[in-house]
């Protein structure tokens, strides 16, 4: 019964999440964050009033064809009309030149989308097979991705397994992510807020839930918030450090902590326990088996499960595979 | 396939004169042959494509093919199309004896292309000139060694792995050499108009490789090897070699490039020439096989008596088809064996 | 002029031969035009209710009915299911097959065990289908991209051998086509006074032959990539992925021109017929045809606007705009000739008026997707899911429906009943406008496409378009009710019911076996005063063609069409 | 209507025609060769490749006597050719401009993480 009452709820657009969320202030367009959104907002708008007009010219015209000329005789024929060259000729060069505006439009508004300022602060973007990570020029790795909005800011984009796309619907900003290859998406966020952030090229099976969110602070409140992440650990005991890289380095997509099974095995009395691989041989799980497991998971992969784990080289310093052993550790209840 | 001669007066009861029915014949079978050229259109873009992306690999490898069997096999081809020219006129003409003769002429140069062309396999099979995975590097340098100069390698870079036949399930670190890398990788400038990350310049620098673009309807567009990056692999650390005036430092992130050496000269990804190589070979190979059997089938139908003065179509049709596979042929033996 | 309909008992291609055997050796186009019908609605039930069933999942974030792996599948199969086994065959091939020869006053088409093979490798590259998802569906979204189409473990290759087989079936119909227009015409039909159907069929079938082999050698470099490990598209091998994307588009753009081409021939019949005037610049409209079909080769990078280069983007984003030129000029075309026409409103006239309303829609949102900036923002989201369901099943898919209601007393000599058709259309109309309109809305707020959970703003749009999905499916049961009974107990059909004067209704419904006792003499297809209606029977009896100075007036140039049939 | 004895079996070509073409064809695959030993640079490959397209060109208009053919067969064959010519240069056009101003030579480090299909 509560489905019903549920949907009936969305229908009328009323959810519970609808009222705090604002991800969609706009009627049919999302909220405008970035320079760039207002000008695509009026070429959205520019070429749906074009097609208004001419929807509304054809649905009327046709409306009035219908009521006026009705069939009243079998055999009447309508006047042996076969053409007439001006009508056509003026139908043929309108859109004509209709179009091409709207091309120049389009192109003019996406040279400035497609070349980034020299000056853009670059943050990399990893996206693998369901989660981001956003690794900022002070190497703080994060999985949301925090921006200023006094620079513009450049994402260096790149992919570990397929082909994803960051979309950025505030920033009406979207670029796909390919594996071998960088590329550039640039925007210059001046709304401060928190909007969504998707993956908009099909990757998988966990495709939908590979969202995230792009939070826009000013300037000064970035730093700020950039120098606290930075060195979060230090403010950490291991074990919280070791909790806060689960959730933030997307291990969580994986890997349970309340002992609950998942793509891979859970980490709950994972340490010191016997570790059977697929190939036969056991080892018994310790400290450099967590860190060899980390760097290259591939090489020992547990009976049972399949060998999905991307490697995390060169993107766990020393620190964080030591607070990563210690919240392990900490999982298993002795 | 096409044709309608199923009783004793060949004519389709569809058709009104024997005129008509040759006609449509003859343009059907011609529809067929475009769709012939579209498929192989598939193979020469991917060819295109990627000698543009790679044109050390192609001017590398290519010395392990052998172009006296090339030639050979092109002019067996040619030969046999010849005879099957003669084969169509002499059907035309009624003349079934020698009709079968020029057939079997062609049935047995079609065999020799065909011998030839599983000498060539097996030399690549024993030396493990394969594609993908199953590609082994070339310990030694075998025949002229006109390419190898070509790939003086300045710039630090480590021993990266070589491609050794992988092990299913086990992540294959393939090395890959950026089009740009440390070789004098042969990267022309990027003329493309949103700023050009200049590369630094190999060593023939606007090298112009157009793509093997065979219609003389299209002209040969000028396309400059981009250096466009190539997928890398690097075993951690990265090796900032060669300075760019644009290149930013490799984002320490992100693992920067090496350029892997296996050995000597040898650039990387040198199996996706082998895989082209073998796709379009292998491909021309099968549409040789189905011309070989429908010109069994026809040759058959001749000694039965089927065809005469009046009415050959059948052997008209197998006839185009023989030609456009010899046709095919024309062009791969240039683009894949005499890369200079 | 003896009707045909004093010899009621007279044997039709239907009952001629009985047996199954008869059927599946048949070389009859009607019998193979049947034969396909059934084939195509039966892929459309099929991909219907994988539609239904995507559309009930969505109805509430998170799961509703089937976890995440079963939806992508849906939704794969939906796509793949609709496009290569029933939209791109559909109107050609069955419509087709069935009308083009009569049209043309022919025997056959041109090569009919040609077309008889079509028929059996649709069948067999569906079974390829349908196998693949039994063992382990696909689950990559009908566009197959690598590297995601190499790396799942779901049965790829089965789908793609299916698609590459049905690429042939496309292949050899559009052959037929080509060579039967070509060379079958009869005396005095020259290329300017041959039925617009059939310029519509002309320009799809050389799509068809045209663009159908590169799908063909991407689905078996796709296949040598899973099996061989060749590396052309995997990254990891040195490949690189967008080059099955400039593939892929390569056919698949064409074939979006293959699923409307078509439909835009049976709209022209459809509109002169039953407005009983003249169709308005009847050159402007076969020349758009295959202008469409000359520009539908050089804009498939429309689909890639986020992955390819500036450069390329702004030569395809310049060179797709060229293609909505002619449709522009089809639908001012088709409104013409409505104006001071004698309209009937019937069903198949319903079909073509909701056909003018929902592919205006759907082609005036595709210069949305042309610009490059607002496709930046719109790409990859419900907008475009919108838009292609605008043009392919408000486009294609009524017309189809118009075109099956118009022929329907031809093929089967049976009427169906006109208040049902008309509910069914009026439900499937409103239904399709629900579901879509807010898909319109919610892509362009940012929903992206292939979403099997969606964050809960997007909440009561998806619940609308489920509802409007499941009013349509009442309109197409209705619809496949009141068919199957017109075909058993439905009222019997006269050989002219509409009043057309092209040479198909010349015959007897369902014609006879070799179709034509003589074979008539073409007329200008829209000149209706060679038919009069006669009000005991029902039927447009034929009177005679007019003299010939006339019916050179009519096609409205005196006379100097290219009257050589080359 | 191309002149024939009106029996549909199409042209016959004269012997000497063919003996003819298979004579330049010999001579120009010679040619094809003879082109590599001498160094043109980057022109090579142009140079190939018109003599490739004038081979196909004689096998064409006189193997497959398209030269005493309608003229709708040859609008079918110029017209695959220039699709092929638009698939392979839009193409390359879009592979040789790829976001020029990327960092060059750098590229993420790939692995294949599952064994594939």
């Amino acid at each position: 019964m509560n489905l019903f009452v549920e949907l009936v709820a969305r229908l009328l657009g009323v959810t519970p999440a609808m009222a705090s969320d604002n991800a969609l202030r706009g009627l049919y367009l999302p909220p405008e964050a970035s320079t760039s959104a207002g000008h695509i907002d009026w070429m959205f708008d520019v070429i749906l009033w074009i097609c208004i007009f001419f929807f509304v010219l054809i649905v009327v015209l046709m409306g009035l064809f219908i009521m006026r000329y009705r069939v009243k005789d079998p055999n009447a024929e309508g006047p042996r009309i076969y053409h007439n060259t001006a009508l056509e000729v003026t139908w043929t060069a309108i859109p004509l030149g209709i179009v091409v505006v709207i091309f120049w439009l389009g192109f003019k508004g996406y040279m400035d989308l497609a070349v980034p300022p020299a000056n853009a602060y670059e943050i990399q973007v990893t996206g693998q097979k369901w989660s981001w990570s956003f690794t900022y020029p002070t190497g703080h790795v994060d999985n949301v991705l925090h921006v200023p909005t006094d620079r513009p800011v450049t994402l260096i984009m790149t992919s570990t397994d397929v082909i994803h796309s960051m979309y950025l619907p505030a920033f009406r900003a979207k670029m796909d992510v390919f594996p071998g290859r960088y590329s550039k998406l640039w925007f210059d966020a001046d709304e401060p807020g928190t909007y969504p952030l998707f993956c908009a090229e099909y990757c998988g099976t966990e495709h939908s839930s590979m969202i995230s969110e792009v939070v826009v602070q000013e300037g000064p409140e970035f730093d700020e918030w950039l120098t606290v992440a930075s060195n979060i650990l230090a403010t950490m005991t291991p074990e919280e450090g070791g909790k806060y890289l689960w959730e933030k380095r997307g291990c969580n997509q994986c890997h349970s902590v309340d002992g609950s099974a998942g793509i891979g095995p859970t980490f709950v009395n994972l340490f010191g326990a016997q570790r059977a691989f697929g190939d036969g041989t056991t080892t018994v799980a310790d400290e450099n088996y967590i860190r060899k497991s980390i760097l290259e998971p591939q090489s020992q992969i547990v009976a049972g499960f399949d060998g999905v784990m991307p490697t995390f080289q060169g993107r766990f310093n020393d620190e964080e595979l030591g607070a990563m052993i210690a919240y392990i550790k900490s999982l298993t209840s002795s | 396939m096409s044709d309608h001669g199923d009783h004793p007066d060949y004519l389709g009861h569809h058709y009104d004169t024997p005129e008509q029915q040759f006609d449509s014949g003859k343009f059907g079978m011609w529809l067929f042959l475009a769709t012939e050229i579209l498929l192989f259109a598939g193979l020469f873009c991917a060819y295109a494509v990627y000698r543009s992306n790679h044109p050390e690999i192609f001017h590398y490898s290519e010395q392990f093919l052998d172009r006296k069997l090339g030639g050979i096999n092109t002019v067996v081809l040619i030969t046999s199309s010849f005879t099957m020219a003669m084969a169509v006129r002499a059907a035309q003409l009624g003349k079934n004896g020698a009709t079968a003769m020029f057939l079997v002429l062609t049935i047995l140069g079609g065999f020799g292309f065909m011998g030839i062309k599983k000498v060539e396999y097996e030399h690549k099979w024993k030396h493990g000139l394969l594609w993908g995975n199953k590609y082994q590097d070339q310990e030694h340098h075998d025949g002229h060694d006109g390419h190898g100069g070509e790939h003086g390698d300045e710039g630090a870079h480590d021993d990266g792995h070589s491609l050794n036949l992988g092990i299913p399930g086990v992540t294959m670190a393939h090395a890959a050499d950026g089009a740009g890398g440390g070789s004098a990788g042969d990267h022309g400038e990027d003329a493309s108009q949103a700023g050009a990350a200049a590369g630094d310049g190999g060593d023939h620098g606007a090298a112009t490789h157009a793509a093997g673009e065979h219609s003389d309807a299209g002209g040969h567009s000028d396309m400059s090897a981009s250096d466009k990056s190539a997928p890398i692999m690097v075993d951690g650390e990265e090796i900032p070699h060669t300075t760019h005036e644009t290149g930013a430092a490799a984002p320490e992130g992100l693992a920067g490039a090496d350029d892997k050496h296996a050995d000597d000269g040898a650039p990387a990804y040198v199996h996706i020439f082998f895989g082209i190589y073998f796709l379009m070979t292998g491909l021309h190979g099968l549409h040789v096989i189905a011309g070989l059997i429908a010109i069994a089938w026809v040759l058959v139908r001749t000694l039965k008596g089927h065809f005469s003065a009046e009415y050959s179509t059948p052997v008209d049709l197998v006839g185009l088809y023989w030609h456009i596979v010899d046709l095919v042929w024309i062009y791969l033996f240039p683009l894949l064996y005499l890369i200079s | 002029m003896s009707s045909a309909t004093d010899h009621a008992e007279e044997s039709n291609y239907l009952n001629a031969k009985p047996g199954l055997m008869s059927w599946l050796t048949t070389l009859d186009h009607k019998r193979i035009g049947v034969m396909y019908l059934i084939s195509i609605l039966t892929a459309f039930f099929i991909a219907g209710m994988l539609a239904m069933l995507v559309r009930t999942e969505l109805l509430t974030p998170g799961r509703t009915i089937v976890d995440p792996d079963t939806y992508n599948q849906f939704f794969t199969l939906h796509g793949a299911i609709m496009v290569f086994m029933f939209i791109i065959p559909g109107i050609p091939a069955a419509l087709g097959n069935f009308v083009l020869p009569l049209m043309l006053g022919a025997k056959d088409v041109a090569f009919p065990r040609l077309n008889l093979m079509s028929w059996y490798l649709w069948v067999f590259g569906g079974v390829f289908a349908v196998v693949s998802m039994v063992t382990g569906a696909v689950d990559t979204g009908w566009t197959f991209y690598t590297p995601y189409s190499t790396d799942t473990s779901t049965s790829v290759i089965n789908m793609t051998l299916g698609v590459f087989i049905l690429g042939f079936a496309s292949i050899f119909t559009g052959i037929n086509f080509v060579v039967t227009i070509h060379k079958l015409r009869p005396a005095g039909m020259t290329w300017w006074r041959m039925p617009l159907m059939l310029w519509g069929l002309y320009a799809t079938a050389i799509i068809q032959v045209l663009a159908t082999p590169v799908i063909g050698i991407t689905m078996l470099l796709l296949i040598a990539e899973r099996t061989l490990g060749v590396g052309i598209f995997d990254p990891a091998l040195g490949g690189d992925p967008l080059l099955y994307q400039h593939f892929f588009w390569f056919y698949s753009h064409p074939a979006v021109y293959i699923m409307i081409l078509p439909a835009m021939g049976v709209i022209s019949e459809l509109i002169s017929v039953h407005s009983r005037k003249t169709i308005f610049g009847y050159q402007a409209i076969a020349l758009s045809s295959v202008a469409i079909a000359a520009f539908s080769f050089i804009v498939w990078g429309h689909h890639m606007f986020t992955a390819m280069s500036p450069m390329a983007n702004m030569v395809f984003s310049a060179l797709t705009f060229s293609v909505s030129i002619p449709s522009a000029v089809k639908t001012f075309n088709w409104l013409a000739t409505l104006y001071r026409g004698h309209i009937r409103l019937n069903t198949p006239m319903l079909y073509a008026l909701s056909f003018l309303f929902l592919f205006g829609i759907g082609g005036l949102t595709g210069l949305f997707l042309g610009t490059l900036a607002v496709d930046v923002h719109l790409h990859d989201t419900y907008f475009v899911v919108a838009h292609f369901h605008y043009v392919m099943f408000g486009g294609t898919v009524i017309a189809f429906l118009g075109g099956l209601h118009h022929w329907w007393p031809k093929m089967f000599g049976r009427m169906y009943n006109e208040g049902l058709a008309k509910l069914a259309c009026f439900l499937i109309f409103i239904g399709f406008n629900i579901t879509f309109m807010s898909q319109f809305i919610m892509g362009s707020l940012g929903m992206p496409r292939r979403y099997y959970d969606y964050i809960d703003a997007y909440g009561s749009y998806h619940v609308w378009s489920s509802i409007g999905a499941y009013i349509m499916a009442v309109g197409f049961f209705l619809t496949a009710g009141y068919l199957i009974h017109s075909l058993i107990a439905g009222k019997k059909a006269v050989e002219n019911p509409w009043g057309a004067a092209t040479l198909e209704w010349r015959t007897a419904s369902p014609p006879i076996e070799h179709n034509f006792h003589e074979t008539p003499d073409a007329n200008y297809p829209y000149d209706y005063s060679v038919n009069r209606f006669n009000p005991d029977t029902g039927n447009y009896d034929h009177i005679g063609a007019p003299a010939q100075e006339d019916d050179d007036r009519a096609v409205g140039f005196h006379g100097h069409g290219l009257e050589s049939t080359t | 209507m191309s002149s024939d004895h009106g029996t549909g079996t199409g042209h016959v070509v004269h012997p000497m025609v063919l003996v003819g073409t298979l004579g330049a064809l010999l001579v120009l695959t010679f040619f094809t060769v003879a082109v590599t030993w001498v160094d043109f640079g980057p022109a090579a490959f142009h140079i190939a490749m018109a003599i490739a397209t004038l081979k196909a060109a004689l096998v064409v208009l006189f193997f497959m006597h398209l030269y005493w053919d309608k003229p709708i067969i040859a609008i079918t064959f110029i017209t695959s050719l220039v699709l092929v010519a638009l698939f392979i240069s839009l193409s390359i056009n879009d592979t040789q401009n790829w976001m020029p101003e990327m960092i060059p030579d750098y590229a993420p480090r790939i692995e294949r993480t599952t064994a594939g299909g």
